[in-house]
């Protein structure tokens, strides 16, 4: 499978960040049409390790080879110039360009004094078209979805003529259905002869699609395995150093209705966001929300935590009707967890301890005339760090320092107990709860939604992951273009037809169950 | 009220209103387009004010030293890039506060011509001058705006010109994709070669150059010699039309002229024997800009790298 | 060259990097004053005599700091809260005039209150003159969504064309002999001097009480966090059901207030009347004020009493060596900005090499 | 050299403003006399003016001249803490006992000489006027010029603005520029700039305050002089003397004492019609005699 030269080969790359040592002594080699995809918890190492191999960080130690020739450090340019291409965890688009300006920068001499624009165009379109990765190269990055950007960083890199594609957590925002056109194009790249790394922390793709799994761990390469002779459990152990448990749902009492809505409309410039939205969720059940981003999940967990006001329609909480104002919610026990935790979920450049009591601040127990009881609420944070194991240097810290599983636990614990300690929230609102967590933070978010169900909260997860709807989700609805269909026992439901529902196929082939409202 | 009325349409209809607003509004289009290059690259720059000091002064004493009027202008865009570069090695390389590094390089600018000034000469009491750009009478035969051009310098025209050239630079030029993504997202760009670092330099030296030059336009065309706070605002309403230009060139030469014309028309109505105090005449050009802003550019679409420093290695 | 960030504060740092930006600062100076034909050698002492070296001079660096501390207090707050006050120097001006016109009436036919009570209600109008020029851009910024940077840069121009109107017309001092300033405030109103023979007046004792008062409330009470919140991250704080736009209001009022404030104190405490170049470009500096301190309101009295010390020891040292007194403002930009370069290189540390 | 005056000047504009330029030249002609030691600060805030007037008496200074106009109370405050320094400052209010004199630029009296010109050389009978601020400095010469010309002209037309700064030659300019547009033909130029339009339109000027017929010898036609040597070689004097006391130096700005005076015609000697030069050398000498006297007015002037 493998020719007798490398594509790619990591000699002991070490990169420390003051006293951590995010990579610390690694040696990989990458074949020729290869796909090797890289493992760890949050915080091992990954993002760093590929990102000192495409030059954006410079190893403290170590070299690194490209074909056999060496790569000069610290310099995107050489990489690219080499035929390494990136995608990064976070995206690396200007919103405000077309997509061809994304893509076309950097392919022409910055002297040149004009671009060859439609020449471009045309090679765009014709590099799109070989890899199934169809957009409109006009179109405004800003108006793109999620996976359609993903295909603008791949194309990016392809127009490029990268030879190595390091795709960083490619699919944590993808559907199902993108996620399988993904996998699609890599494998037409590796049968063009590409070598690709790939990370992701969902292992059943990484099954799927690599040939060989590297598994780092604090910083080090604890093992490298042929996809072939590993499985999921041993992965997992590998990467956590323990052997991790998913917990499952188990059949709960349902109480009374607590989240009711109806008649739901919503818009914004123009735009209808909700349309004629209906959904009941009982204390005690998890109804979870499936849908490709765009198609009004948004705009519903934005009414559901009081910062988007409905047009029309009946939102209420415990039978008390609700307005579009966060401390109502706050009030009446709903527990929020936002969708993007840094730029929503917290104000990373204030302490944790502020973090942990923005929401309920303004209440007697954390202020008094306007002046904040500073021991009280850190006596609390201290509680709270503790009682959701958020691992951090100390509660002075800002809270943008946290690795995203720490943080996503820092907002677990607030929005948890938004009711007082010890007291259950009446609803919890969760949007996208574990994106980009690693196996064993995931296991942990979900053990804290199953538990508040159990003690009699009504929960609804927003989330474009199936498997962690049919996980811990009593029932699913599916979103499609601002309507919510009706939501059906999970026992009911298949993947199949849900994937298709999403797509707006209301073709219900398969179960017989209508899973589109219109 | 009528009388007001034919006033201003008799304003409106003269050439030598258009002539007047278009003089006006040259070094506030040389100005504004300097403005708009630095901050397409996401590097704010108040050091305007004190570059158009520098490029008037500069750009007059090397005329009155013997230089032809165009070194002249040439002095006073390199006087002004070099101040640029001082603002990019403060702001880009070092990324300490653009707000300070500006108000700062426009206080060193301001002051050290002023310092130079005197320094060269000590016993002046009525300022040197010297032989400034002509109008160009030539341009005279052309249709329509023939009139409005043949009273202009050949620095109007250049400031005009120079609207398409940049528009040019920033749409249909490698350069100028560079620098809209380093203003963009400057990570992006980096991740695609492009060094950032260097393009944020090389915008904010341009952008001053051309600071330069409006203030050059102050002490080579419109008047002949160079006087203290001459500049007297006009860099900050080119920070201000920047705005209400949605960093297009197009707009902002629309903006430059729009100002222009409210600053022409406010001192004809002036003297048309108003009865309002005097004040009320120079408030308008301001107040007006702030309507304008609201109609035009409400949630203007800022370069989302404005003001961010970008540091390699930094997340 | 590339920066890279320091883990943890470098006493060295911190302790050598103003010492250089001084040092810089006197080479620059040193060298304008070669070229001015000057003699060097005694520069520097002469530098540090003009703003510290006699009762005179420090009463005076303290008298310069009194509306910078203000003004800075003013910035530092806006920013906090990313809202970017340029119109310091406006509010400045109206806080001056609304004084006067409160405080001016000689006689007190106007306003025939007891002292205390005239003398409080002169602060508080100049205070709210400040804070209302303010809310009008912070106001437009919240519902039409206009920058206001652009409207608080432009209402500066409007509001000295405001103050020069009123002082042609219904403010203007009948005793000035047509000059064009305000009537002068009643006497009684002025701020006391706190040394004697000196221009150092009771409105330094507001400013400092007035920046411990900020620093108590952006560090203590809720509004406090929702200053910082809105300002670092306001989807965030919406989101946790902080009031943002009440936020953005109160803080305009309170950053305008303080550049009012500014006002009060340079006609309470040191001119007794307005004219339209009373204040050289205070408001301004207060944003370079501002970003030295860090937005820290206790940072601000630092930075103003740095930056006053420089405009006033290099504009008595240009006097004595005898050179032409623009010098001065050479120095101040100079030491701005080496000290701003320093105190980065207190949280960065410089790699050179590519990368 | 040991009895050399001490002599400080404080501006608050620098010394190329026209006003200030004056006092500047009398005090450099009088240092290059060698009668005294001359420094000077421009461009003083008048929040520093103050301290900038105390560090001159403090080093001991003779005289200190300056402008109060808008510093008035603190300086007349620095003067009673320094009672045996001179002080000579522009003022429009009255002198100080014991030692703050004041001065003005009384100069009226060739400003009403320089309106008959214009009102003379004018053939639309429209002149514009381009002020900086209306101070009554500026002010009175303005009403000054327009009583003289309507005493040639009762029908002149009077075009006047302020563009709102002393150094703005540009916006000077554009103002000159709208009111030759509606027909102005003589200039009456207060500020830089004016002048430059009339040259390039081919209309006339008047100067004011500083004499600019050499740069502009076919524009400028008359041009109102003030002379400050009269009033900075009396209080030289008297402080040489030991007998300087608080004084109004006001009438040293006048025609009498050399103060002020219309300059030459120049290179305008012919080209101002006979019977108008005769009607102005007859005021002249009637203002000498003193059997006219032109008002003062300090008002804000309007077009009308
Ligand atoms: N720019 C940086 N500055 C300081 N420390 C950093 C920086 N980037 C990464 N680190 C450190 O390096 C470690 C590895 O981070 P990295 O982003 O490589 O993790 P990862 O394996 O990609 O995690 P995830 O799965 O969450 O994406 C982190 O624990 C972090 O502390
Ligand atoms: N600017 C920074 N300074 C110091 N440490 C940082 C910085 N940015 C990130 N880190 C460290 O990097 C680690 C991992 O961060 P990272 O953002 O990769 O987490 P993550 O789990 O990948 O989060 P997510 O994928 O949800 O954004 C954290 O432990 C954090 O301490
Ligand atoms: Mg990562
Ligand atoms: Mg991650």
């Amino acid at each position: 499978m493998t020719e007798s030269l490398p594509a790619l080969r990591l000699a002991n790359i070490t990169k420390r960040f003051g006293k951590l040592v995010a990579n610390d002594g690694i040696s990989l080699e990458l074949g020729t049409g290869e796909v090797l995809a890289l493992l760890g918890e949050n915080g091992a190492g990954k993002s760093t390790l590929v990102s000192i191999l495409f030059g954006h960080y410079v190893a403290d130690e170590g070299h690194i080879e490209v074909f056999g020739q060496p790569l000069p450090p610290g310099n995107p340019k050489a990489a690219l110039a080499a035929g390494v291409g990136m995608v990064h965890q976070h995206f690396a688009l200007a919103d405000n360009l077309s997509v061809l300006d994304n893509v076309l920068l950097g392919s022409e001499p910055l002297w040149q004094p004009f671009s060859r624009r439609r020449a471009a165009r045309a090679r765009l379109i014709d590099t799109a078209n070989r890899f199934g990765l169809g957009v409109n190269p006009d179109a405004r990055v800003a108006t793109l979805s999620v996976g359609e950007r993903q295909r603008v960083e791949i194309l990016k890199a392809l127009y490029r003529g990268a030879r190595i594609l390091i795709l960083d957590e490619p699919t944590a925002v993808l559907t199902p259905q993108e996620s399988e056109s993904l996998f699609t194009t890599l494998a037409t790249l590796v049968t063009e002869g590409l070598s690709v790394i790939f990370i992701s922390h969902k292992l059943d793709e990484v099954l799927r699609v690599s040939a060989r799994v590297a598994v780092l761990r604090g910083g080090r390469l604890v093992s490298v395995r042929n996809t072939e002779h590993t499985t999921k459990t041993e992965l997992a152990e590998l990467m956590v150093g323990r052997s991790v448990t998913l917990p499952t749902r188990e059949p709960r009492p349902h109480g009374d209705l607590v989240l009711s809505l109806s008649g739901v409309h919503a818009a914004h410039a123009g735009k209808t966001l909700l349309d004629d939205v209906g959904l009941m969720v009982r204390a005690g059940e998890i109804v979870g929300i499936a849908g490709v981003s765009g198609n009004g999940q948004h705009a519903l967990a934005d009414l559901l935590c009081g910062t988007l006001a409905a047009d029309r329609g009946e939102v209420s909480v415990s039978g008390q009707t609700m307005r579009a104002n966060p401390r109502d919610w706050i009030a009446r026990r709903v527990a929020r967890i936002p969708e993007d935790r840094h730029a929503v979920g917290v104000v990373g450049d204030l302490p944790v301890w502020e973090n942990a009591v923005s929401e309920r601040l303004h209440l007697p127990a954390f202020s008094r005339a306007g002046i904040v009881r500073g021991r009280t609420a850190r006596d609390f944070t201290r509680r709270l760090v503790t009682q959701f194991d958020v691992r951090l240097s100390g509660i002075d810290v800002p809270a943008r320092v946290l690795s995203g599983g720490n943080m996503q636990k820092l907002i677990l614990g607030r929005a948890l107990s938004v009711a007082g300690e010890g007291v259950t929230p009446t609803l919890i609102v969760a949007n996208q709860p574990t994106w980009g967590l690693d196996i064993g933070a995931v296991a942990y978010v979900h053990r804290c939604l199953l538990d508040a169900a159990a003690a009699g909260a009504a929960v609804l997860v927003i989330s474009e992951d199936l498997d962690e709807l049919f996980a811990i989700a009593d029932r699913i609805a599916v979103m499609f273009k601002g309507r919510l269909g009706p939501a059906l026992p999970t026992e009911g439901c298949s993947r199949a037809a849900i994937g298709l529902a999403m797509a707006g196929s209301t073709a219900s082939n398969t179960e017989g169950a209508p899973l589109h409202a219109a | 009220m009528m009388d007001f009325l034919t006033t201003l349409f008799d304003m409106l209809g003269s050439a030598s209103f258009w002539v007047a607003t278009l003089r006006v509004a040259t070094p506030l289009i040389l100005g504004t387009l300097g403005v708009l290059i630095c901050e397409r690259a996401g590097v704010l720059n108040l050091g305007i004010e004190g570059i158009m000091v520098a490029g008037a002064f500069t750009g007059w004493l090397a005329v009155f030293n013997g230089a032809d009027l165009w070194t002249g202008v040439l002095v006073a865009g390199l006087v002004g890039g070099a101040f640029g570069l001082l603002h990019a090695v403060l702001t880009v390389w070092l990324t300490v506060s653009q707000h300070v590094a500006g108000l700062g390089v426009t206080l060193l600018a301001t002051s050290l011509s002023a310092f130079a000034y005197r320094v060269s000469f000590p016993q002046v009491s009525t300022p040197p001058t010297i032989e400034a750009f002509a109008p160009l009478e030539s341009l005279a035969d052309l249709p329509l705006i023939g009139p409005v051009l043949a009273g202009q310098t050949s620095l109007t025209l250049l400031a005009i010109a120079l609207v398409p050239a940049i528009a040019y630079l920033l749409y249909r030029t490698p350069m100028g994709l560079a620098l809209r993504m380093v203003g963009e997202n400057p990570a992006a760009a980096e991740g695609q070669g492009v060094d950032v670092i260097a393009v944020r330099t090389g915008a904010v030296i341009a952008g001053s150059m051309l600071m330069g030059l409006a203030g050059a336009f102050l002490t080579l065309s419109a008047f002949n010699a160079f006087f203290f706070n001459m500049i007297n605002g006009r860099g900050w309403i080119c920070v201000a039309l920047v705005v209400f230009a949605s960093w297009r060139p197009g707009k902002a030469l629309l903006g430059a002229v729009l100002f222009a014309a409210f600053d022409a028309a406010q001192l004809r109505l002036q003297q048309a024997g108003g009865v309002l105090p005097y004040q009320i005449y120079l408030m308008l050009p301001y107040l007006l800009s702030i309507l304008a802003l609201i109609v035009m550019a409400r949630r203007a679409a800022y370069p989302q790298a404005l003001m961010k420093p970008y540091r390699k290695g930094e997340r | 060259m590339r920066l890279e960030s320091r883990t943890e504060y470098s006493r060295r740092a911190m302790l050598f990097a103003p010492i250089v930006a001084i040092l810089v600062t006197l080479a620059v100076c040193a060298l304008l004053v070669a070229w001015a034909g000057a003699p060097v050698g005694q520069t520097y002492a002469l530098l540090f005599d003009g703003a510290f070296g006699s009762r005179f001079a420090f009463a005076e660096t303290l008298t310069r700091a009194t509306p910078l501390i203000l003004t800075g207090l003013a910035a530092a707050v806006a920013f906090r809260a990313r809202l970017f006050n340029i119109g310091a120097e406006g509010q400045l001006y109206l806080g001056a005039l609304a004084a006067v016109a409160v405080g001016g009436m000689h006689g007190g036919s106007t306003f025939d209150l007891p002292l205390p009570l005239l003398s409080a209600l002169m602060i508080a109008a100049g205070a709210a003159a400040g804070a209302l020029w303010l809310l009008g851009p912070a106001w437009m910024k919240l519902k039409l969504g206009v920058d206001e940077v652009v409207t608080t840069l432009l209402l500066n121009f409007v509001a000295l064309l405001l103050v020069s109107m009123m002082l042609d017309g219904p403010m203007k001092d009948p005793l000035a002999m047509g000059w064009p300033q305000s009537v002068a405030l009643d006497p009684e109103l002025e701020f006391s001097r706190l040394i004697e023979r000196s221009r150092v007046h009771s409105g330094l004792l507001m400013a400092v009480g007035l920046a411990i008062l900020m620093w108590l409330i952006e560090r203590f009470t809720t509004f406090g966090f929702a200053l910082r919140a809105v300002g670092a991250n306001n989807r965030a704080a919406a989101f946790a059901g902080l009031p943002v736009g009440r936020t953005v209001l109160l803080c305009a009022l309170l950053s305008g207030a303080l550049a009012g404030l500014a006002g009060v104190g340079e006609v309470a405490g040191r001119a007794s009347y307005v004219t339209t170049d009373m204040s050289p470009g205070y408001g301004y500096a207060g944003i370079v004020i501002a970003m030295l301190a860090g937005l820290h309101p206790l940072g601000v009295l630092l930075a103003a009493l740095f930056v006053a010390a420089v405009q006033v020891g290099a504009d008595s040292m240009s006097r004595v060596v005898g050179v032409p007194n623009f010098i001065a403002d050479v120095i101040v930009a100079t030491a701005l900005l080496t000290m701003l370069v320093a105190t980065l290189l207190t949280r960065y540390r410089i790699r050179w090499g590519r990368a | 050299a040991a009895d050399k005056i001490k002599v400080a000047a404080i501006y608050t504009v620098p010394v190329e403003q026209q006003w200030v330029s004056r006092i500047h030249k009398a005090l450099n002609a009088a240092q290059s006399r060698g009668e005294i030691e001359y420094v000077f600060s421009e461009n003083v805030t008048n929040a520093d003016y103050e301290r900038v007037m105390r560090q001159y008496a403090e080093q001991g200074k003779g005289l200190i001249v300056g402008e109060a106009f808008a510093v008035e109370s603190a300086a007349r405050k620095v003067a009673r803490d320094y009672p045996k320094t001179a002080f000579l400052l522009g003022s429009s209010g009255k002198p100080q006992a014991p030692n703050f004199s004041v001065f003005d630029n009384y100069i009226q009296e060739p400003a009403y000489l320089t309106g008959m010109v214009a009102a003379g050389m004018s053939k639309s009978g429209q002149i514009g006027m381009v002020g900086g601020y209306p101070i009554p400095e500026v002010n009175r010469l303005m009403h000054a010029f327009m009583d003289g010309a309507r005493e040639i002209n009762p029908k002149v037309k009077f075009t006047v603005s302020f563009i709102g700064s002393w150094f703005d030659p540009p916006k000077a300019k554009e103002a000159a520029f709208a009111m030759i547009d509606k027909g102005a033909d003589v200039m009456y130029a207060e500020r830089f700039g004016v002048s430059d339009a009339a040259k390039e339109r081919g209309v006339l000027a008047i100067g004011n305050v500083i004499d600019t017929q050499p740069q502009y010898p076919d524009t400028v036609a008359a041009s109102a002089l003030w002379n400050m040597e009269p009033t900075i070689d009396t209080a030289l004097k008297m402080v040489q003397a030991g007998t300087f006391k608080a004084e109004d130096y006001g009438k040293y700005s006048t025609m009498k004492f050399g103060g002020s005076e219309m300059a030459r015609l120049g290179t305008f000697e012919g080209k101002v019609p006979a019977a108008l030069v005769a009607k102005v050398k007859a005021k002249e000498k009637a203002i000498l005699d003193g059997s006219f006297t032109v008002k003062v007015n300090d008002t804000e002037p309007k077009s009308n």
